[in-house]
This record gives structure tokens, sequence and C-alpha cells, in this order.
């Protein structure tokens, strides 16, 4: 039926390292070059490819657009919420080293938080992007 | 040496001059918000020049040696977040070229000017 | 050394950014904006901004590209330009001359120019830049964030409420894309034009406002449509 | 020690910018597209792995040389797929590679479902580049 | 040493650049699109060790992941005219 095979095989192989390389850059992100803008991008970039390949129907039963929508949003609330906790927590809006014992546990633990939330945002936002462009002008959708 | 000390910046202002010329005689509005990026990344450029030390390294800390000569972090940080919110600004432009195209059926900036000044329709 | 190739790797730029301007074909265009990408993610990466450079990375290669074409894909990637649009239109419309646009540029360029020529020399560490709270941002967020990369304590710590900004900004521009693209009147009418057809019949069809109603009446056929994908999507979601 | 994984890493680089550049020389010089695909992909296999290869010696065994390698997997993994589908998209839109008047392509070789440019007299678009309804 | 294969991968880019300048066909113009990203992770990787801080590969290392989707997308566009279609011969099976 179809005869890409070997896109769709090289595809499989490559959209999980591409995510789990998102994931790496996202965590060692503190170490060396990258963070949530970056590993936003990539994830996205992931599945964008896995949609280039196998069509956007097959993507969105995965990756379904409210999904995306949704992490774009609950991205911007993490990181507000961060704000809100240390805020409640007795310091000032996004002052992290409250939300520890130890001052530098405290940074540690926002700026995990605030990239996270970071990195959720971007993906959903490229996605939903990308969703949007490449489902315009199309009725089988 | 001083004139070599400023070929950065000349590189910068060239470019941005590239992204301004597409951006005011080109008619077409995918070819415009081409310009516009060049634009961007000349700016961008300009920032991250500015930021480096000549002989120091990336602002990624390095444990146990000596003296070690930073380049600047600030312009990084700055135009780190202004690549993505740069892309995304961007998808919105093209998605109002995309709207344009469907309710004019062309995005030629003069076409639809003059469609605008009600000019019957070729 | 490194200005060597920082020196080798401008030119390459400017060319590429000459070829954007005169390549009459939009794709073409497309494609040189992904040279110019990777050009400026290996500049970057010379001057020390590697978390720039892997930004630049990751939006060009992955994103920009697919985007760009994804747009032209519903537009189409010819360029008229003036000299061969021989329609009803142009006639009427007289064609500017580059000239104008040309002087504006050289006399702003021209004054850029003036401008930098006070600016103290590239890679000197003594200039104001460095001076005042950088220092201060790579002494202190050794012990005082214990992050190695100083580029994610100052993003995320020391200047967390601009990053939230910049996130807030990205977020509405997801909203704004959705806002536009997602009314379902294009979506119907451009199923049956092909690509690249120039006619413009549907001028006197109505706009469709933020949230999919019909300002205009439209004609039965679009709205039995859109009834329709109300439901699927409502079935979906 | 050092001495010899410099030399070889200088080796190495050497010969691989200078197969990276014969690949470029190619890239110019080839007459048609498939015989340009064939010049660059010197650089993809000869260039980046004597290039990498050589920067590997002057990393040393560390986190550096697996990152290499790993680079040199990707890179050779994805570059052939890329290689792939630019010849079976060029194909597909009716380029007819050098000299080809004079080459009969076997059944083995074909494509199912494509249309070939060479054997088609009228109709060189293949069927899967029509809309599908 | 690095500034040699420094040299010798800029004066590839530039016949690249060359030959996306000069492309007869649009598929000239993304075999060089191609090249040129094969040369960026070459020239990353290099400029990681002339710089001194080689282990900022990463940035190598994800150009050599990604540059993959550009050339699909590109060629994808081509063959068969939008992106949100599945890639093979047929009509949409899934």
């Amino acid at each position: 039926m179809s005869d890409q095979v070997i896109l769709r095989v090289a595809t499989k192989i490559i959209v999980p390292t591409i995510l789990l390389y998102a994931l790496y850059v996202q965590f060692h992100g503190d170490f060396g070059p990258g963070g949530g803008f970056q590993a936003g991008v990539i994830f996205a970039a992931g599945i964008i490819l896995y949609s280039l390949v196998f069509g956007l129907r097959r993507t969105q039963k995965v990756l379904p657009s409210w999904v995306a929508r949704l992490a774009a949003s609950t991205g911007v609330l993490i990181y507000a919420g961060t704000g809100v906790v240390a805020l409640l927590k007795g310091g000032k809006f996004l002052d992290y080293s409250v939300l520890a014992h130890d001052p530098e546990h405290g940074q540690h633990l926002g700026i995990l938080f605030v990239e996270i939330g970071v990195m959720i945002t971007v993906l959903g936002v490229m996605i939903t992007i990308f969703y949007f462009f490449a489902a315009r002008g199309r009725e089988d959708l | 040496m001083r004139i070599l000390g400023l070929y950065n910046y000349w590189v910068f202002v060239f470019l941005m001059m590239v992204g301004f010329y597409i951006l005011i005689s080109r008619r077409n509005l995918v070819k415009k918000i081409l310009g516009l990026n060049i634009f961007q990344t000349s700016v961008f450029i300009f920032y991250i020049s500015m930021g480096k030390i000549i002989g120091g390294t990336a602002p990624i800390l390095v444990e146990g040696e000596g003296e070690v000569v930073y380049s600047n972090p600030l312009p990084s940080v700055l135009i780190l977040t202004a690549i993505v919110v740069g892309v995304s600004t961007t998808a919105v432009a093209l998605s109002l070229v995309v709207r344009i195209k469907e309710a004019y059926g062309t995005i030629e900036g003069d076409e639809i000017t003059a469609m605008d000044n009600e000019m019957p329709p070729p | 050394m490194e200005i060597l190739v920082d020196f080798a790797l401008l030119a390459l730029l400017a060319v590429t950014a000459m070829a954007v301007v005169r390549v009459t074909n939009l794709f073409a265009a497309v494609m040189f904006a992904g040279i110019y990408s990777f050009l400026s993610a290996c500049l970057f990466t010379v001057m020390d901004a590697v978390d720039v450079a892997f930004t630049e990375a990751a939006v060009g290669a992955g994103i920009s590209t697919v985007l760009m074409l994804a747009t032209l894909a519903l537009v189409g990637s010819k360029v008229t330009t003036p000299q061969f649009r021989i329609t009803a239109m142009s006639t009427k419309v007289p064609p500017r001359r580059p000239i104008f646009p040309l002087f504006v540029v050289l006399v702003t360029g021209g004054i850029l120019v003036y401008g930098t020529l006070d600016m103290p020399p590239y890679g000197n560490p003594d200039d104001p830049v460095h001076n005042h709270v950088a220092p201060h941002y790579l002494e202190e967020s050794g012990h005082e964030i214990g992050v190695p990369n100083v580029v994610t304590s100052v993003l995320a710590s020391y200047r967390g409420y601009d990053t939230m900004g910049e996130t807030t900004v990205v977020f509405t521009a997801a909203v704004g894309v959705m806002i536009l693209l997602s009314s379902l009147r294009g979506r119907d009418t451009y199923g049956q034009e092909a690509w690249g057809d120039e006619k413009v019949q549907d001028l006197d069809v109505g706009f469709v406002d933020a949230f999919g109603e019909e300002m205009d009446a439209p004609s039965p056929k679009v709205g039995r449509r859109k009834k329709r994908k109300r439901r699927k999507k409502g079935g979906r979601g | 020690m050092t001495f010899v994984a410099d030399a070889l890493s200088w080796i190495c680089l050497l010969g691989g910018g200078v197969f990276v550049v014969i690949g470029a020389i190619g890239v110019i010089r080839m007459p048609d597209l498939f015989t340009r695909l064939h010049a660059a992909g010197i650089t993809d296999t000869m260039g980046a792995g004597f290039i990498l290869v050589g920067l590997m010696f002057q990393g040393g065994m560390s986190l550096i040389t697996a990152k290499l390698i790993l680079v040199l997997g990707f890179l050779w993994f994805s570059s052939p797929v890329s290689t792939y589908a630019l010849a079976r998209a060029t194909l597909a839109s009716g380029q007819e590679p050098f000299w080809s008047e004079d080459l009969e392509i076997p059944d083995t070789a074909r494509i199912p479902g494509m249309v070939y440019p060479v054997d088609a007299m009228g109709e060189a678009d293949a069927e899967s580049g029509e809309e599908e309804e | 040493m690095f500034i040699a294969a420094a040299v010798a991968i800029l004066m590839a880019m530039a016949l690249a650049m060359t030959r996306a300048l000069l492309g007869p066909t649009v598929y000239d113009r993304v075999l060089a699109v191609n090249m040129f990203g094969t040369k960026t992770v070459l020239m990353i990787a290099v400029l990681g060790f002339l710089t001194g801080r080689p282990d900022f590969l990463d940035l190598a290392l994800l150009y050599a992941l990604i540059n993959f989707i550009g050339t699909l997308a590109v060629l994808k566009f081509f063959e068969y005219g939008d992106l949100g279609r599945r890639v093979d011969g047929g009509g949409e099976a899934s």
C-alpha cells in the first residue's frame, strides 16, 4: 500500500530520540546550554516530524489538539503559580529563596518549576500553531 | 584594528538595511515577513556582538580553574527569549497572510490596495 | 583565530541576505532563510552565546521552515513582480520605482554607520556594557543561585518576571493564531479552488469575526458545512 | 601519546577537510541533480566521518567522544534518508537522470505505483501527486 | 589544526551557497540547504574545540537530529503540496 517505507521507519527511530533529547535539554539546562525554551521547541519539532510523515490525523490521536491548547495555558499557570506560591510563603513574587529551608535549594526548586512551565507553554504553542496551519484548507479533519 | 573592530556593527547595519529594503520595496506579503525576519536577526547579532569579549568564553561557570573571563550573559538572556517570541509573532503574521489570501485572493500589497479602492476585479 | 571565522560567517550572511532580496520565487527565498538561520547559529556559537545558538538552531531548523512552507502551501509560492504582471489591474497601478526605497535605505544606513563610529570596538572588556550589572551576575550567581549556567539563572531567577512576560507573549501569539485560523469559512471555500488559482470570486463574502460567526449573510452551503463541522468538533473534544 | 593523538587528529582533520571541499566542488561541477546528490554524499560520509574522528582523538576518553559518536551516528543515519527522499521526489517530479535515454529501469528497481518519465510517453506525473478525494 | 578544518568547512559552505544561488531547479536548492546543514554540524563541532569549550557539542547533536525535518517538509511540500497529509502513495487510510 505505502511505498515510503524508508521514511516511515527512519521517522519511527528518530522521533523518540528527539523527544528524549528534548527532555535531556530541559533537565540539563542548569549545567550546560539549554532550558525550557529550547526543550519546548525541540519537543514540538519531534511532534511535527511525526505528523509530516504519518499525517495529521494519526498525530492528533497521539496528541489531540485540545491537549496542546491546554498545555499552552497550563505552562503559564505553572510559571505564575510558582510566583504565587513564593508570595504565599512570605517572600516576594517569583522570589524562590523562600520555597525551601535553604535559599539555594529554594532557587533550584523555583528554577526547575519555572523552566517546566516555560517548556510546556512553548511546546503547546508551537504544536497548536502547526496544527492550525496544517489543518487549514483540509476537509477531512 | 579600529576598522576591524567595527566590522560586526557594519555588517549588522547592512543586514538591517537589507531587511528594511525588502520591507519597503517588495509588495508580496510573505516576502515582507522574510524581510522582517532578516531585520530581527540583525538586531540579535548586534546584541550578541556587544556582549562578546575577545578571549572570553561562554557564560557557563567552570569549576576549579583560576581566572576565567566570561562573555556577558545578559544579551544572551534577552535574545534567547526574543527568538522564541519572534517565531510565534511570525506565525501570527503568517496566519494574517493566509486570511488575506482567502479574503482577497492575492497577497500582493498593491493589488490589495487597488481592491480596497474599489476597482473592478479582473 | 575565532575572529577570522567570525568575519567569514558575517560575509556569508550578507551574501545570503542579498540572495533573499534578489530571488523572485518565494520558495527559494524560504530556502535562503533556512541558510540564514544556519549561519546565524554558527555566528552565535563563535560569539560565545551558546544558549542563543541552541534556540536559533531549534527554531530555525525545526519550526520556522515548516511554518513558512505551510503558509506557502496555502497562498502559493509565485511572486508576481510588477513588470511581469499584465492584468487589468496593474495597468492602473503605476509600478513604483525602486529608487526611492533604495534612497531611504542608503540614508538610514549611512546614519546608522555614522552612529557606530562612536561604538567601542568589538570584544573590548572595558566596554560600558560589561561594567554594570553583568559582573554581579557572573560573580554572585555561583553562590546565590548555585547553577553553573549563568544564562539560566539570569533567565529564570534574576529576571524571572521578564521571562514570565515573554512566556505570556508566546501564549498570546498562539491565541492570536487560533482566532485567525479557526474560522471554518476559509477552510470550506479553500477546498474547492486549487492553490495558485488567481480567481477573486469570493471577495464579496463577508469576513468572519473572532468567534467564527458570520457578520454578513453567508451562502446557505457555507452555513450547512459549518454546522457539520461544529458537530464534528463537539464529538471529538 | 599526546603526540600520536595530535598527529592522527591532524591527518583526520586535514583529510576530512579535503573530502568536504571535494564534495562541495562536485556539487558545483556535476551536470544534474542525481550526480550532485552523489557528490554531496561524500561530505556526509567521508568528510563528516574524518572530521569527527579527528575531533575524537582530541576529546580522549570522555563524554565529548561519546557525544561525537552520537553526532556521527545520527548524521550517518539521517543524511542517507534525506538523500533518498530528495532523489525520489526529484524523480517523481519528472526530472530524468542524466543519460537516461540509454538506460532501462529493470522491474526489480521500480517503485510500485510510480510512473517513470523514461517509459511514460504522455503522463509524466506520478499518481501520488494528485489530489485525493 | 582546528582552524584548517574550519577554513575547509567555510570554503565548502561558500560553494554550497553558490549552488543554492545557481540552482536551476528547486531540488538543487534543497540539496544545497541539506548540505549546508551537514556543514553546520561539522562547523559547530569544530568551533567547540576552537574556542576551547568542547562540551558544547549538544548543539551539533541537535542539528544532526533536526536537519531531517526541514528537508522532509520541503519534499512533502513538493510532492503533495500540503503538509498535513500522510506520506504514502494512496489516500489517507488511517
